[in-house]
């Protein structure tokens, strides 16, 4: 399958290995990926805010240019916040015709023109799990995640509700069932869907840091060995900041930040230095000895739930889980 | 009234392939009863004569008249009008006649596109590209042919009819049945039927008479004969072979479904019916065995086209009787019509 | 032109008249339909009151009319009406004609010219199709004693009582082991508080006790024939693998058996049972059932505890399903309602975290006969809560699940809250949208309840968690709410959460519904006949609908419901007979060729194939009158009563001003 | 020409969903234009494609089918028989030339008085596109002598 590539600027920086291990996943899965030339940025989170009509004329240009580049109408963004950005751009022209109009005018300055609905946005996670599908990506598996404990970590960008349509906005469960195709044990994390803090590190430090805290020290509660984030944001604050949070709070937690196409990777039996693995600055080296440790059959489903005593109360199996 | 007091008899040839004439000489023995009991006056076919010896003769003089073929152009349309002037019982005699039978399905397209396809196709070698005019000046003064028109008509389209007798061509069984019939009448030993009825042929339709074996109808498909080997005493509609049987007034034995082809309809409707096509398609329809749409339509593209099958001999008849377009031409054609 | 045609236009108040020229449409049809036999045409204030339909008796009787077209309301609502002003002056009902000139003509347009004009066409087509009527005896169809009903619980409980008390034979058939339903499963019921096995139990008995009630438990239809008076219904009876005949219901077995499931069903998944078992101490039947799918010997071969103790020799392992069939004459369906599966909302956490519980759960854990006696503790069976929150419309007003109010949330709500604050003196919080307390003595509740100090919190909840975020939280669940009233966002450390999860159709009613040949509205509740006249029938001659299933209702709505159902039934027995609508198709067998091309389109089997003589055959008797198998014959040999190809041809022309003189258009 | 084109639409509907949907409709003071005239028969199954012919051939400029949603149908599953005859009665009107937008099918339940009212506008307003249909009726068998033409028996 051939798509249009996004890659965003933090790709091409700080989360240069979710770059790397995309496409290195993308061959064995049969997926192609023409990126976007001339591309540039989306505009990121905050820059929206302050001024619509250029921010949407930052994403439209990109659009514009994906039209371009490939016929082929669907644009694959890994970032969680350029997918979120592209779309609510593509959205919003084609809701409102005034703004689609301005925003054209603009692009005319560069000889542009984007017509609303002629691509289709979409976040690596969603092709991967609705186009792939799970029985594609478990035939790939050499090395099955048994014996890891993963917390999934969606953020926030893809629980828009109006934007997103490939998971559910309120406790999504995509990347949960991906995972478990993997071979990995999911542990319950009702913090997937959580915003990270964004910018706000740099904003109010604290409470920066206190959101770093909750998600981290949550996924520790849990047992998880590592957190697995499809997106650059999520992934830079958990990760890059986990020290600071420590030092701030007090805590000397240790949970590693992957991004899920590293994992994928890694189940995939591909080398870890082609997945940019190490380049964490939370080693995840000890985490990942775990993989293969256990033998096959003890990971996957739901942790059972010991009866304290013969008086407790039954009660429901969940539904969401896989 | 003749000298030989015989009554008189003709026999008209419209727009037509020639054989309902065949078929009255099919009659065998019984054309000497024509002959003992009726004065021949007009039939091209058979002697000849001349379009003012018809004019000449006095209205209603001409006791039965059996009028084949369709209406197709102008010459056609003046002989039925000069024949229904002076024949006392007009009879709309086989298919064309009828229900436009074949030619009516050019119904379904323009003259332009039926001349382009007679003289400029591969059917036809004309290097010079020769098309007809409708009129000539040639040296002894102008020469003029029948205006042809965009939409074939029945008989009953332009002249009243007294009776109808389908058949493409009419059973020989039939043609004698009725002969003998207007015979005994002219005798005052029977009554005709009351005007505008359907003589020659039965009240049900061909299955009537059809000997395959019949069960409840389902269809997955449609076939057509030459790309299979049918069942010979199985129903050709329930092997997915478009019968027309089931929609066609019977009288014909159901000669083509006991030789293995479908029913094409040429006996017509029945009482029951309006519009033969628009019954058929209903009967049909509703025994196709899916609820999908498209699995329907999948079914659907069995029949190729749609018109040809279920209107093969009945067009002019029909409620709509031609295509939108062959319609338009005719309007714009109308006034010098 | 022989028919003598009056023609009768309805002002409607302004209702028609308003929209429409209602005396220049009649001097119209006097005029210019004239030519196709209209003798007279008036126009009137009122057609349907007794003086508009008295000017229509004077006409036939003194003009001579052998045909009527009436011009007003939907004939949906007034047909009777005017057929009966005929049939009283001698006119065959069936030569009447009634066209809507109010539903689909004033009320939809605006243009009075144009709604004049469409109206005179709507006229015109009614004149031309009277034309070709013809006088009609409506069938009469003998109504069979006994009925049917679906369901065993309040709604089909009280039915089957009312009807068998006046005398007729009925069957009660319920999917589940006992008859009682949801009620059974309460403790208390609001807003009296009176203990709901105590009010319920004694009616349970009396249905089992009666001499004219047959009941069917753990039996399910599968399978529906025949039409209203004489329905021929097909009832599946799974096997108890326990002899009713012997067994004195002591409960020995249940006693003995050696394995315990989780009860799903009566005991919502928050208790067990053994694997015989009855799903409750007061079930009627009093005797139990294998449930083969756990049971030790079917699944190993060995075991048979319950046959070694049973003191009767009662049970049987080699029972089999039974098919049974019987005649009914009605049918009501009391299929109740599913509870909203609220781990569908998955922030609510139902299924994830231990002390999130769902209604039902919470009524079992309350209930004196539940697995905990009736204390209200926490998952672990032994913990008293401190706090408990209590969430509403739980899958209700909420466009992502069902758009409706389940009516009963608000009521239950306020319930619980006061069983927990009587049995655990715990802190409790209502979070709700808006309160519905509209019926009997239900504000007096919710005020009896705010005095009772339990707290009011106007809001949606956003999640149910036990992630804590301030040391307070630390261990507890913490509900995340905007709190409307002061605007502004709140997190509520609570012990447990109870679920007020909504009411949904039974996941089968669909299904159900084609069965008995009755529709379901797109919220999936059994469509009713007319929302406000006849919430009780449908549009299925014969089937009558009660309780939940018609949608969400609370007990006393419930126990009308039955009742009124079962008084439409019994004056249906009462009449011995119905008419019907003549609408029935027939073959004229001179003109069928036996091409069986109309065998399969009858879903009733009214269309049977004579090989002998090779004619098909319609069974009035079968017949629905839907007309499928009149248009489906090539040979145009079956015609339809009231809907043949020439009362709708010529409606057609009329319609289209084909008929006026000469030919306009 | 300047005037609006008023085209006459004939909407055939079912006894038991469509016709109790345009009473509906009704009864909601819902409006839609007084182009359609509707004919009640019990079920979409009773529909004849000769009815539809019919109504076009006499002047209608569209035909509009209406039944119960598929699944639905108060007599089980006729409704599905008329679905049949509709795909194959369109490919009848393609050949003749008739435009697809004249002949519809559409599935309204007793309660969908709403959707019923917006088809017949967007129907209305797609024929009006069209323009009129106003198939030549020509060729309509004219009269007939009253009794059988007598026959003079020869002396």
């Amino acid at each position: 399958m051939k798509y249009g590539y996004f890659p965003g600027c933090s790709l091409e920086r700080n989360a240069a290995a979710y770059d790397k291990s995309a496409r290195a996943v993308a061959e064995p899965l049969g997926m192609e990926f023409v990126e976007v030339e001339d591309w540039n940025c989306c505009g990121a989170t905050e820059y929206i805010s302050l001024n619509l009509l250029a921010s949407y004329a930052l994403s439209a240009r990109n659009l514009a240019q994906a039209v371009r580049t490939d016929g082929l109408g669907e644009l694959v963004a890994p970032c969680s916040a350029c997918y979120l950005n592209l779309t609510k751009c593509d959205k919003s022209m084609r809701e409102s015709p005034s703004l689609a109009a301005k925003v054209n005018e603009a692009l005319a300055a560069g000889g542009l023109s984007y017509k609303p609905g002629s691509m289709r946005v979409r976040h690596l996670l969603d092709v991967i799990v609705n186009d792939i599908g799970f029985e594609a990506l478990r035939a790939k598996v050499t090395r099955p995640l048994t014996g890891l404990k993963v917390a999934p970590f969606y953020g926030c960008f893809v629980a828009r509700p109006g934007y997103v349509q490939f998971d559910d906005t309120e406790f999504p469960v995509t990347l949960d069932r991906l995972l478990q195709a993997l071979g990995a044990e999911v542990v319950d994390f009702p913090l997937k869907a959580q915003c990270c803090g964004g910018h706000m590190t740099q904003i109010s430090e604290g409470m920066g840091l206190e959101m770093i805290r909750r998600l981290v020290k949550t996924a520790d509660d849990r047992g998880a060995d590592l957190i697995v984030t499809i997106c650059p944001m999520c992934q830079l604050n958990l990760d890059a900041f986990q020290g600071a949070m420590n030092r701030h709070f007090g805590l000397n937690l240790h949970v590693p930040v992957l991004y899920f196409t590293q994992m994928m990777g890694l189940a995939f039996g591909l080398d870890q230095a082609a997945l940019g693995i190490g380049s964490e600055l939370v080693s995840s080296r000890a985490a990942l000895a775990a993989i293969g440790a256990t033998p096959e059959g003890e990971a996957g489903g739901p942790p059972k739930r010991v009866k304290k005593d013969d008086k407790a109360l039954p009660m429901p199996a969940p539904l969401m889980r896989a | 009234m003749t000298a030989n007091g015989k009554p008189k008899f003709a026999m008209y040839w419209a727009a037509a392939c020639g054989g309902c004439e065949i078929a009255v000489l099919n009659i065998h023995e019984k054309i000497l009863d024509v002959d003992a009991n009726f004065e021949v006056v007009f039939w091209p076919v058979a002697m000849d004569a001349k379009y003012k010896d018809v004019e000449a003769m006095p209205d209603q003089s001409i006791t039965l008249c059996l009028l084949n073929g369709a209406i197709r152009n102008s010459e056609n349309q003046h002989i039925a009008e000069l024949l229904r002037r002076k024949a006392k019982i007009l009879v709309a005699f086989g298919s064309c006649a009828c229900e436009g039978g074949f030619p009516a399905l050019s119904n379904l397209t323009t003259v332009e596109e039926t001349l382009d396809t007679a003289f400029f196709s591969v059917s036809t070698d004309n290097p010079q590209k020769v098309l007809p005019q409708v009129s000539f000046a040639a040296a002894e003064g102008e020469l003029v042919i029948p205006h042809m028109y965009s939409v074939v008509k029945s008989l009953d389209q332009v002249v009243p009819v007294d009776y109808y007798m389908p058949g493409c061509p009419p059973e020989s069984e039939q043609i004698a049945a009725v002969v003998e019939l207007v015979i005994k009448a002219l005798k005052g030993e029977a009554t005709l039927p009351p005007a505008g009825a359907v003589i020659g042929a039965g009240t049900s339709t061909v299955c009537d008479e059809c000997k395959r074996a019949r069960n409840e109808k389902k269809i997955k498909g449609f076939t057509r004969i030459q790309d299979f080997r049918p069942d010979p005493a199985l129903c050709l509609l329930e092997q997915g072979i478009l019968c027309n049987g089931p929609a066609t007034r019977n009288g014909c034995t159901a000669r083509c479904p006991t030789a293995g082809v479908p029913c094409i309809g040429c006996y017509g409707p029945t009482d029951g019916a309006r519009d033969f096509g628009a019954r058929l398609m209903s009967a049909v329809a509703s025994v196709i065995d899916s609820n999908d749409p498209q699995e329907i339509e999948r079914i659907l593209d069995g029949i190729p086209d749609v018109v040809g099958s279920f209107y093969h001999t009945n067009l002019a008849g029909s409620l709509l009787k031609a295509s939108k377009p062959t319609w338009e031409e005719e309007q714009h054609a109308a006034p010098h019509n | 032109m022989t028919e003598k045609i009056g023609v009768y236009i309805c002002h409607c108040g302004s209702n028609i008249a308003g929209t429409v020229d209602c005396p220049e449409v009649s001097r119209w049809a006097a005029e210019a339909l004239k030519a196709r036999g209209v003798v007279v045409a008036r126009d009137y204030k009122f057609m349907c009151s007794s003086l508009g339909q008295e000017l229509i008796e004077k006409d036939i009787k003194e003009l001579g009319l052998t045909r009527v077209v009436v011009g007003a309301c939907s004939p949906h609502l007034h047909e009777p009406t005017f057929r009966g002003a005929c049939g009283r002056a001698g006119l065959n009902p069936y030569l009447c004609e009634m066209v809507s000139l109010r539903e689909q003509v004033s009320w939809v347009h605006t243009d009075k010219a144009a709604a004049t004009a469409k109206a005179k066409a709507v006229v015109s087509g009614g004149v031309e199709r009277v034309i070709h009527h013809e006088p009609l005896e409506s069938l009469r169809v003998p109504i069979h004693p006994a009925t049917l009903i679906v369901g065993g619980g309040i709604a089909g409980i009280q039915a089957a009582l009312e009807i068998a008390d006046s005398g007729t034979p009925v069957y009660l058939v319920e999917r589940e082991p006992s008859i009682g339903g949801h009620m059974a499963q309460f403790d208390k019921t609001f807003p009296t508080l009176d203990c709901s096995a105590c009010i319920l139990t004694p009616k349970m008995v009396t249905v089992g006790a009666h001499p004219n009630i047959t009941m069917l438990t753990y039996a399910e239809v599968t399978n529906v024939d025949g039409f209203v008076g004489n329905f021929a219904v097909t009832i599946r009876q799974k096997p108890r693998y326990v002899k009713a005949d012997l067994c004195n219901g002591c409960a020995v077995c249940e006693e003995k058996c050696p394995k315990k499931v989780v009860d799903e069903v009566f005991e919502a998944g928050l208790g067990y049972r053994k694997v015989i078992y009855r799903p409750f101490a007061q079930a009627v039947p009093k005797y139990p059932v294998i449930d083969r799918e756990n049971c030790t010997f079917f699944l190993k071969g060995t075991c048979k505890a319950c046959e070694k103790f049973c003191p009767t020799g009662a049970i049987d392992f080699e029972q089999k399903e039974e098919i049974i069939t019987i005649q009914v004459g009605n049918i009501i369906l009391a299929t109740g309602f599913d509870l909203f599966d609220a781990r569908r909302i998955p922030q609510f956490g139902l299924g994830r975290l231990p002390n999130v519980f769902s209604s039902l759960e919470f009524e079992r854990l309350c209930n004196a006969a539940g697995p905990t006696n009736g204390r209200v503790v926490m998952r672990d069976g032994v913990t008293t809560p401190r706090a408990v929150g209590i969430v509403h419309c739980v899958g209700s007003r909420d466009k992502h699940y069902n758009n409706y109010c389940s009516s009963i949330c608000c009521m239950q709500s306020l319930k619980f809250a006061h069983l927990v604050e009587e049995r655990t003196g715990a802190t409790v919080y209502n979070f709700y949208i808006d309160m519905r307390t509209p019926a009997k003595g239900y504000d007096e509740f919710y005020q009896r309840l705010l005095e009772e100090g339990v707290i009011f919190i106007r809001g949606r909840v956003a999640e149910v968690t036990d992630v804590p975020q301030r040391p307070e939280e630390e261990g507890r669940l913490v509900v995340q709410v905007e709190d409307t009233l002061i605007g502004q966002q709140r997190r509520i450390p609570l012990d447990m959460v109870i679920l007020s999860a909504g009411l949904e159709p039974r996941h089968d009613a669909k299904q159900v519904a084609k069965m008995f040949g009755i529709s379901c509205s797109a919220d999936g509740w059994y469509i009713e006949k007319h929302p406000k006249l006849d919430p009780i029938a449908t549009m299925t001659e014969g089937i009558y609908i009660a309780g939940v299933a018609q949608g969400p209702k609370d007990i006393p709505a419930s126990v009308a419901q039955g009742a009124a159902a079962a008084a439409r039934v019994m004056g249906r027995i009462q009449q011995k007979e119905i008419a019907l609508e003549p609408v029935r198709a027939s073959i004229d067998e001179t003109r069928c060729s036996g091409c069986r091309i109309c065998n399969n389109m009858c879903p009733f089997n009214a269309i049977l194939y004579h090989a002998d003589k090779a004619v098909s055959e319609v069974n009035p008797a079968l017949c629905q009158g839907c007309g499928t198998c009149v248009a489906a014959c090539p040979a145009g040999a079956i015609s339809g009563t009231v809907f043949s190809d020439q009362q709708v041809l010529s409606q057609l022309e009329g319609l289209l001003l084909r008929n006026l003189q000469p030919a306009t258009v | 020409m300047t005037e609006v084109f008023e085209p006459v639409i004939i909407g055939f509907t079912c006894n038991w969903c469509s016709y109790r949907a345009a009473d509906l409709a009704g009864i909601g003071r819902m409006k839609y234009p007084p182009n359609i005239r509707l004919i009640r028969l019990m079920c979409s199954g009773r529909l004849d494609p000769t009815f539809v012919l019919k109504a076009l051939a006499s002047g209608a400029d569209g035909v509009m089918i209406s039944g119960c949603h598929p699944g639905e149908c108060h007599y089980l599953e006729q409704n599905y028989k008329a679905m049949r005859r509709y795909h194959l009665l369109k490919r009848m009107l393609t050949q003749m030339g008739v435009e697809p937008g004249r002949v519809k099918l559409v599935w309204a339940s007793a309660a969908e008085g709403a959707r019923l009212a917006s088809e017949i506008t967007k129907m209305v307003e797609e024929v009006r596109a069209l323009g009129p249909l106003n198939w030549p009726t020509a060729g309509a068998a004219a009269a007939l002598p009253e009794k059988p033409a007598a026959l003079e028996v020869p002396a």
